[in-house]
């Protein structure tokens, strides 16, 4: 038995588990239906931009009835969302509030929580549906849920164990996460081999609030670097809508260059590399009506960087879990102007994306002329040691020293870079655009610039 | 100074919008101690005991809550917390809900002052204007 | 008294209308809130794309009703759009069907019959909400409707001989629509040296279907030279979506350009120029979301194309004429649409751009070039003719022989140019860009492109 | 081949559905006798008795069909029209509207196939159908 098997042994004996059978398992991914992977859907939609929205409900028959209505508007990629304490490994909390979800018709979880649900429940749904999944979590100890999810037949594994920690978590020891999703990575490695590959997908938007793109893009591609090593041949790189056109136009153009770059020189030039685009992930405005035209804007927008997938948002986002009619109209809306926006123009802007180029090379070689010995532990020692941090972090580890508001174009500018190994230059592009308005301070700017979609 | 600790409740770890009720707190003329996000609401009863505040604000974002905060009666009744403020704030209900069906609810678990969906200055304006009249 | 007056005297004095007092109204004009014109807020609102609704009811309160939800969602211009019995000069059935319509509070005409109205009572409206209004009508013969707006505070007056004519009307003379017109002009002229200038604007959407961009610029450009040639001095060309995102910057871009080129050329460089983006005019999908997206999706394009003012549609436009609170929602909608964009790329495509340049300079060569003495002959000529033609006309002196279909990047493309006095090369180059799907007819392909939001 | 009047009544000049209306009939092996837009009852009525038609097929999409239409019982009984079906379809109200009021009302009117911002092709299977059975 190698390792990993006994590992994963352990991982799966768990009070909260039924039996895990292995075997069986395996088998089962050996024979699943292409139509469950969404890295079969990325091959042979050559073009399209897959929509996925997001979504979980604690019962597996409100989870059942969102789906339907998803595939009802459309659907390409559907979401399972899966509730806060299994994010953070909280089974017996899970339990006891699913218990009284189902009891009282009412959802006292904001999510799935898939582990207490069990592969064997939760497979039937997938095979009915026969749609690719997507597994949305946020959790930094994902062992046990990734075995659940792919036994579920879930194919697509959100994530990362900088992605999921420093937005996602208060504590939890950053160099565990770090192991714990090598684990992750392997086990997809391995059932990459059956089928389809797995896909792995990074989560670009982290805190969502002021990130600024060279720190997204470094992120994206050290977790991209991370998964690749361990033999994943199938990942998705991604960020959201950063405010300005713009913007997002240059953080694409870079972020695919740099990402097939990076996976080249380091040897896996055969894996296949996806661009994610998230809408708005910050603060919604309270007019679902205005929510809408984000929404709408924001698709306009993945369609002009060309998107392999794009996630969604719905009218509900500033008020609650949304319902799942709410939810479907997004996707249909979505897919509506996908269809209609014919003649999108290709944009790049050579000096915005060269000096982009720039920082994250800076960064990343920073990082990699760390004298650890592995990719993880100079990526630990860099966060440590600030060279990478991100803004509106809750986790100890993160430096908070950078700060970042918006120019007048709307673009997130640094204004402090902290520790970031930034050259002059690199560094003086940015900041030399903000403009702090008379009579304010910088933390009446952020607070500003934080509610640019209100 | 008066003295607040806040911080967001459960396993709950939307931090935006408690880096800015710190600073407004500050701002107001608070002594803040923030807990930050992901804390129990033991923890935070520690905290209010152990620097002797006067208020404890809470946040929630994520819709949990209920879940997190249902006990706090029995807190109350287990330590010598008179006098002290409880008010919580934020979105406290998974999905869309009514504020008449929140804010009686949060208020029958021993909170003093809650804010469903509602607006920090707004509510920070209320927390004060409670504490001129009863403290 | 001059020619001019003498008409003017005769045009008032009809059945339906009370006694005109001109002087009451040139003192009223004189002095008239600098907010009521449109010129004004082009001058103050720099960069600012101006939001206009269209709408109108047959009642006084209706209207006026419409005009406090749309001033509660941030309006900048109102619109007074007009039944279309008034714009066919049929007073007797607007009068008839306006009684019906305040007897039984049911609409029973499509706008505000102006002329029955009177401007005494119109007035009041304009002058309580102080605002910029917008003449919407579509009428050939409008020298005593647009007495009747410009006495009721009406500063904006929309249309001209060829783009209210060709879409508008089946067999209305198009000499007479270029004199009635020239009345028009001369009135806005005479108008617009008391106070503010008077806007006057051309409708580009034409008949909203399948329109070639070379075609409309055209139309513009005439349009805009006959009545500058009157003594107008602020001018708002326009164009409606095309359907592909490129093929609207293209448009908006050598519209921009060649406008001003010509009014300097023609000794008009002192007059203001404006670009005007309709939303898009054609067929509405039956789904009030969808239609929302669109609505979304041409704010984007509007503030791509920079225009200085934006006409937008509802989501009921499939349905009917839109309930005030729906018409007021996309008003909202819109404005927040635009203030959230930032960053918006300035594109262009030289290729497109010089074809389309080409083309309209080619057809306004034919034109001028023509052996007849004045602008307006030449222009009546060049369409007797068909070197001017628009698809989808209703109008009996229309060659109907230009056939379009769009491309498949959804730019509208001439398949057949008809008498178009386009060189071998500009056509070329349109034409090559046509592929018609085996096994369909042209008119397949018509029916289909058509139908491209639905 | 049966032959049909067309065209869009009143003061309506939308054409493009008038194109294509005439272009599927003309599929549908009818002879069609197509006045355009902007055509008034009258004159729809001298069309159907000068050529002979068996249908008389009215477009309104401005929303002001109502106004035009209301006396075709009138002229109906002025002339001799026993035969004829008389179908009218489009968008023929103002504004939004339910056609369980509409249909009705331009039944009573004298129209004997109705449709209400229906499909177009589901208007002329029907008026096939119907010509088959009726005569
Ligand atoms: C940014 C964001 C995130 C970021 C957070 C990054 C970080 N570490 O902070 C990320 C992407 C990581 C994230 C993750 C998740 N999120 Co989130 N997130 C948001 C979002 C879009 C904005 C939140 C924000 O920063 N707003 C800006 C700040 C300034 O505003 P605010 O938080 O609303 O706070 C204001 C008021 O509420 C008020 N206020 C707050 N506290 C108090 C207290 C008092 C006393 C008073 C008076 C006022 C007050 O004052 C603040 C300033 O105006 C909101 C939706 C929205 N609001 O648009 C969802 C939202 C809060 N998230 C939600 C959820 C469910 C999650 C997840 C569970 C994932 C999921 N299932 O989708 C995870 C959380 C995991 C966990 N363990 O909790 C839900 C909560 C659902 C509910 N209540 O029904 C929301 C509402 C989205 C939605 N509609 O589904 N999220
Ligand atoms: C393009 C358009 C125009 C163009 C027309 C150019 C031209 N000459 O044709 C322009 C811009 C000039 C225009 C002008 C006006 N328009 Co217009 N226009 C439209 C629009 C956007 C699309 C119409 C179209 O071409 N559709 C494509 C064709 C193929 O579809 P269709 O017309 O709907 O027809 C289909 C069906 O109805 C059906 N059908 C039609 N007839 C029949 C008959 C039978 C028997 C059957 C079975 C089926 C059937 O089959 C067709 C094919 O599928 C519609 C709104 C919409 N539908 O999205 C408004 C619309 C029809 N217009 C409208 C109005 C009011 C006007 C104006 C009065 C201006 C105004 N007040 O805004 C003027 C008309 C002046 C006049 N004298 O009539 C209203 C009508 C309101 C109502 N019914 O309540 C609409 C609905 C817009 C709105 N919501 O306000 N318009």
């Amino acid at each position: 038995m190698s390792l990993l098997q006994r590992d994963r042994d352990i991982i799966v004996s768990n009070e909260y588990v039924d039996h895990f059978d292995f075997d069986e398992v395996e088998s089962f991914i050996r024979g699943a239906s292409k139509n469950l992977f969404i890295s079969h859907a990325f091959k042979n939609n050559k073009g399209k931009t897959l929509v996925q929205p997001r979504g979980g409900f604690p019962t597996y028959d409100k989870v059942f009835a969102l789906y339907k209505e998803f595939k009802a508007a459309n659907v390409d990629v559907l979401p399972l969302t899966i509730d806060s304490n299994t994010r953070l490994n909280d089974y017996a909390m899970a339990k006891k509030m699913l218990a009284l979800s189902e009891e009282n018709d009412v959802n006292m979880l904001n999510g799935y929580p898939l582990v207490n649900q069990g592969y064997r429940t939760t497979r039937k749904m997938m095979v009915h549906y026969d749609t690719p999944v997507s597994l949305r979590h946020g959790t930094p100890d994902a062992r046990l849920l990734i075995e659940m999810a792919l036994a579920s037949g879930i194919f697509e594994i959100e994530g990362g164990p900088l992605t999921y920690l420093l937005p996602y978590s208060k504590n939890f020891p950053l160099d565990k996460a770090f192991l714990y999703w090598k684990y992750v990575e392997r086990v997809c490695a391995l059932y990459s081999t059956l089928n389809e590959p797995i896909n792995r997908e990074s989560f670009g938007p982290l805190s969502a609030t002021l990130q600024p793109p060279a720190i997204v893009i470094v992120i994206q591609i050290i977790e991209m670097l991370l998964s690749l090593e361990e033999g994943v041949k199938s990942f998705s790189v991604s960020f959201s809508q950063t405010g300005s056109v713009m913007q997002d136009i240059v953080t694409a153009n870079v972020l695919k260059k740099l990402s097939r770059h990076y996976a080249k020189q380091f040897g896996y030039g055969d894996a296949q590399i996806h661009l994610v685009y998230h809408q708005w992930m910050g603060a919604f405005p309270r007019n679902k009506n205005r929510s809408d035209s984000l929404i709408t804007t924001a698709t306009v927008i993945a369609a002009m960087v060309e998107a392999d997938k794009i996630i969604t948002k719905t009218r509900d986002e500033a008020f609650g879990i949304p319902t799942k009619e709410a939810n479907a109209q997004a996707v249909d809306c979505v897919q509506y102007t996908l269809a209609m926006l014919r003649g999108v123009p290709k944009i790049s802007d050579e000096a915005e994306e060269e000096n982009l180029t720039l920082q994250v090379n800076e960064i990343l070689e920073a990082l990699f002329n760390d004298s650890a010995d592995t990719l993880w532990r100079k990526a630990f020692n860099a966060i440590k040691a600030g060279y990478i941090e991100i803004p509106f972090s809750p986790h100890i580890i993160n430096a908070n020293e950078v700060i970042t508001v918006r120019d007048d174009e709307g673009s997130i500018r640094i204004y402090n870079k902290g520790k970031l190994p930034l050259s002059e230059r690199s560094f003086a592009f940015d900041r030399d655009k903000i403009r702090i308005p008379e009579g304010h301070s910088v933390v009446d700017k952020i607070i500003h610039d934080i509610g640019v979609m209100l | 100074m008066m003295k607040v600790v806040t911080g967001v409740v459960g396993n709950d770890i939307h931090v935006v919008a408690n880096r800015l009720i710190d600073i407004s707190l500050q701002e107001r003329g608070f002594e803040v101690f923030n807990l930050g996000v992901n804390t129990y609401l033991e923890e935070f009863i520690d905290a209010v005991i152990e620097t002797d505040a006067k208020v404890l604000l809470i946040s929630s974002l994520n819709g949990e809550a209920e879940g997190w905060c249902r006990d706090l009666s029995l807190l109350k009744s287990q330590y010598e917390l008179e006098g002290v403020v409880f008010m919580i704030g934020g979105n406290l209900s998974v999905g869309e809900d009514n504020p008449d069906v929140i804010i009686p609810k949060f208020k029958r678990y021993g909170f003093d002052l809650v804010f469903h969906q509602s607006d920090l200055g707004i509510g920070l304006d209320t927390l004060e204007a409670y504490l001129k009249e009863h403290v």
